[in-house]
């Protein structure tokens, strides 16, 4: 089983954005569970959520406190909550940010991806809303979920221009990091 | 000007309409004051444990009885002799208008001495914008949501005013958090008024009439200038004062900042049904004398 | 067909599938997303059904009074303050004998104020003459949706139903599950056809009041009603399981639990979590195992002797504290034991109170404690403990 | 916390520990010159974070969230919202 934390603030889609690899990873013929920390959050605050992957039925229903990975929706989010916390060494770290990964100061083994989300969400989205851009990243960077699957949970949710836009922001996202 | 009785740090949304208003109150009545609250956005916003935005005495109860426990506190304080408190109630319009109605119509019968201030958002915002009785007429909520059966809320905005001034509260007022001067007064004037009072003040939310950052006082604004939201006072059932509308506006100009809005501008019949928020708008206009 | 939807969804389709005649709601945290795609579903002309907004939870269950007296089949949902302010409401429907059905998200009562999960909600309405089926997980939350109407207006047993699921953990999930087939619905749910409606044509009274001479009667029959159902919450399981393929063992379910000295007792969501720590475990070579509680009202206590009358030691998992005694599972199950032959040691855990996380190593700690209960005895001071609480308030 | 057995009850004003700055993506920038002193973005600021300091109204970065009202309502257009680059 592999297990994801996502961090992002309230309006950012951080929920949307677990809910949507538990779609892809489905759309893979794997079993998948997605869900919000659950709380009292408004628009602006940080938010976690969190999703599984696994090969049979998922019956864990605890939060995720040693993940495999981590997405970070937003670099301000590292000066007020331990991102990296319990990251497995072996595991990896997404980043949205255009800053270099050693000026982070993060305390990690684990592999640290950046990616400026932002600009891409900003060219393909015309918003700077980043949760399906850094999908497009996860799924680069570690192949948990396919590209194939990823695309029809984007167009499922995302109807007309906004899902194709949607697609290039995540196309765009995924080849940066595959690079 | 003082320090605000209403601590920053609270966990209210950018851009909320509610802490404005609560801070415009909370200044009117001073420090002198306790407040009684329902469950809702500004009690888990402002009251997060252990901490507190509140630099008055505060005290939550329940989501339906924030009226009757304000009763309590003003009878003990009478017991006391404790009678230059100022006692409120502050309460959103889900509380107020629906599940809380039969404390409130007990406290204005008993007549106890409490100003009761009614925040009004329109939706239980605080579960995410679901309808209430104070939400209008084809308002797209969570529970009234628009669809090939469904236009939005076919219910009109109940009256609640009107229910307190025929409950025989010795005042009544509307007021609105672009109008702090006019808000601030009128809350001085109901603790001057010995007896229940009811304010009612219009306060955006972000979220869940779904707008762009920064417009929450334009929108306040707007809602009066359309005279959707006439701004008055009774004071012993008789109308004594109403804040004149000088440029009156089309209340389309209101209703297309607003996602909850929306579908009014492309649905079949949309034309008509923003007509019959217009003939709302235009009848406030005259039963109040709105317009010079 | 399987598909990833969120929890709440996924029961208001359920709820769709069961063709309710009036649906009554009142928002609340967890609950509402259920009521807002019931809302959705009524807006697109997907459910043909009345469906009211009202203005409390007291008014939710009211109305739903009156529309089961007329004959309708009726839904709401609610959790927590709104199950607490319906408490006068919820015997008088059972006590008129009215079938309706609600899912009852579970999540802590104020003060202080919580939005959070736990279920001492549901324990506080225990006796209220509803009948109480704790899930899983979401996909066992929809499929007992068809199957409590079902076993509600059985004329046989005309009791009212909780469907209780726990707050966030089940409503907000996102995970794949089966879709019910309306049709297939259909095959195991009749249409609702009460003998007893209130109709001019053939004019009845509901509601009389009883002096001491009847009200004892009336409670009899509602006893023996839920006695009933012990019999047919497991049949209408089999017959679903029939139909669908799916079943979940009745009134219980069990886990690991044939030759298990350690067995784990627990119920709702919390029962997955400690499926995975059981294998854990197993693996550690620690024999232990776990029943699980489907229904908790009626209490199934012959299948929960046959369970646990081999066990060394018993530990039950709640989210629930009766401050004062203990918790409710914990006293009903010793309480089921005591007279009988057998004697094995019972302890209880309070966890998961006001939605605290409940995770694999809480429950490694518990049955370590209850693995030194088997070894030592049992101590009465260690026999409830409230879970996890800070050090700084002991 | 209180030990048990004692009131749960907090202290006034104390949501100031938690500084809700952590919040923002834009910053409000106030052009002390273009100011006329009016103070409604002090009356409008839903967290209560804009004082005069020295004569100067200045938004209180620990608290700001960046709701962008201040502006909004400036009648001068004193102030503008800036991209923080934190």
């Amino acid at each position: 089983m592999k297990e994801i934390r996502l961090h992002g603030r309230g309006g950012q889609g951080a929920v949307t954005a677990a809910e949507l690899i538990a779609i892809a990873a489905f759309e893979d013929k794997k079993f998948s569970q997605a869900f919000p920390a659950f709380g009292v959050e408004r628009r602006g605050a940080p938010v976690m959520a969190f999703a599984r992957i696994a090969d049979q039925p998922i019956r864990v229903r605890s939060q995720i406190y040693e993940p495999d990975y981590v997405i970070v929706q937003d670099v301000t989010l590292l000066e007020v909550v331990d991102v990296a916390g319990g990251l497995k060494p072996d595991g990896k770290i997404m980043i949205n940010t255009d800053r270099p990964k050693e000026k982070l100061g993060l305390d990690t083994e684990a592999e640290i991806v950046t990616i400026d989300a932002t600009t891409i969400a900003l060219e393909e989205l015309g918003r700077p809303i980043v949760n399906t851009t850094m999908l497009g990243a996860f799924c680069g960077a570690t192949g948990e979920i396919g590209l194939e699957g990823l695309n029809k949970a984007i167009l499922d949710r995302f109807t007309g221009a906004l899902g194709e836009n949607n697609l290039k922001a995540i196309k765009t996202a995924y080849e940066r990091v595959s690079q | 000007m003082q320090e605000s009785l209403f601590a920053p740090g609270h966990r209210a949304c950018a851009g909320c309409g509610m802490p404005i208003a609560i801070k415009l109150v909370l200044d009117a009545a001073g420090p002198n004051t306790i407040v009684a609250s329902p469950t809702g956005c500004l009690e888990v916003t402002s009251t997060p444990f252990p901490e507190s935005s509140w630099k008055v005495p505060w005290i939550h109860s329940l989501f339906e009885n924030p009226a009757s426990v304000a009763s309590g506190i003003e009878i003990a304080l009478k017991k006391f002799g404790r009678t230059d408190i100022n006692l409120l109630v502050i309460a959103g319009d889900g509380s107020t208008f629906d599940i809380g109605i039969g404390s409130i119509s007990g406290m204005f019968d008993r007549g106890h001495n409490i100003t009761y201030i009614c925040y009004d958002n329109e939706a239980y915002m605080n579960t995410g914008g679901q309808r209430s009785g104070s939400t209008p007429f084809y308002a797209s909520t969570t529970t009234t949501p628009i669809g090939t059966q469904s236009p939005g809320n076919l219910v009109r905005k109940k009256d609640m005013p009107a229910i307190a001034v025929a409950h025989g509260a010795p005042y009544v007022a509307t007021a609105s958090i672009a109008y702090p001067v006019d808000l601030r007064r009128k809350v001085k004037r109901s603790l001057e008024i010995k007896g229940p009072a009811y304010i009612q003040i219009n306060a955006p939310c972000i979220t869940g009439w779904s707008y762009a950052e920064g417009d929450t006082i334009e929108l306040a604004k707007l809602v009066v200038e359309t005279c959707i939201c006439p701004l008055y006072e009774y004071v012993n059932g008789e109308l004594v004062g109403v804040k004149k509308v000088r440029n009156k506006r089309p209340v389309e100009d209101y209703l297309k900042t607003q996602g909850r809005y929306k579908h009014l501008f492309h649905v079949e019949g949309g034309e008509e049904y923003i007509a019959n928020i217009q003939a709302i708008a235009d009848r406030n206009a005259e039963k109040f004398g709105l317009l010079d | 067909m399987m598909r990833v939807a969120e929890g709440s969804y996924a029961i208001a389709d359920a709820v769709r599938c069961c063709s309710p005649d009036v649906v009554s709601v009142y928002p609340i945290t967890p609950q509402t997303h259920i009521v807002e795609h019931l809302s959705q579903l009524v807006a697109n002309g997907e459910l043909d059904c009345e469906y009211i907004n009202v203005d409390s939870e007291f008014s939710s269950l009211s109305s739903l009074i009156g529309a089961s007296a007329a004959g309708a089949r009726t839904y709401t949902s609610t959790t927590s303050q709104g199950l607490a302010l319906m408490f006068e409401v919820l015997y008088n429907a059972s006590g008129m004998r009215l079938p309706i059905v609600m899912t009852t998200v579970n999540r802590a009562l104020s003060a202080p104020l919580s939005i959070w999960n736990d279920q001492q909600d549901t324990f506080g309405v225990r006796d209220s003459g509803w009948i109480q089926l704790y899930a899983e997980n979401v996909q066992e939350v929809m499929d007992l949706t068809p199957q409590l109407y079902r076993i509600s207006e059985d004329p046989d047993i005309l009791t009212p139903s909780m469907a209780c699921m726990d707050g966030y953990i089940l409503t907000h999930v996102y995970e794949p599950v089966e879709f019910l087939d309306p049709g297939l619905v259909k095959e195991i749910l009749p249409p609702f056809s009460p003998v007893n409606v209130l109709d001019p044509e053939d004019p009845k009274t509901f509601g009389a009041f009883a002096d001491p001479s009847w009200f004892t009667e009336f409670r009899y029959l509602q006893y023996k009603a839920m006695e009933r159902a012990l019999d047919l919450i497991g049949k209408v399981d089999k017959e679903f399981e029939e139909t669908f393929g799916r079943g979940y063992g009745g009134l219980i379910d069990t886990y690991q639990a044939d030759d298990a000295e350690i067995l784990l007792v627990s119920l709702g969501s919390i029962v997955g979590t400690i499926k995975d720590a059981v294998d854990v475990l197993r693996k550690e070579g620690i024999k232990v195992g776990l029943v699980k509680i489907r229904s908790y009202r009626p209490f199934p206590v012959e299948a929960l002797k046959e369970a646990l009358k081999d066990a060394s030691v018993v530990a039950v998992i709640e989210k629930d504290v009766s401050v004062g005694y203990q918790s409710a599972l914990l006293t009903d199950i010793k309480g089921a034991l005591y007279n009988t032959s057998i004697r094995v040691p019972i302890v209880g855990f309070a966890v998961g109170l006001g939605g605290r996380d409940v995770a694999m190593k809480q429950i490694r700690k518990i049955v370590e404690n209850a693995s030194k209960v088997k070894d030592e005895g049992l101590e009465l001071e260690t026999e409830f403990e409230i879970f996890g609480v800070n050090p700084e308030c002991l | 916390m209180t030990r048990c057995g004692v009131s749960m009850v907090v202290e006034p004003g104390s949501t100031q520990v938690t500084k809700t700055g952590a919040w923002r993506t834009f910053v409000p920038v106030i052009d002390h010159d273009k100011c006329i002193k009016c103070s409604l973005c002090e009356i409008f600021c839903p967290d209560s974070c804009i004082h005069q300091v020295e004569g100067n109204f200045v938004p209180d970065l620990d608290y700001c969230k960046g709701c962008s009202i201040c502006a909004h309502e400036c009648p001068r257009g004193a102030i503008e919202m800036v991209l923080e680059d934190k």
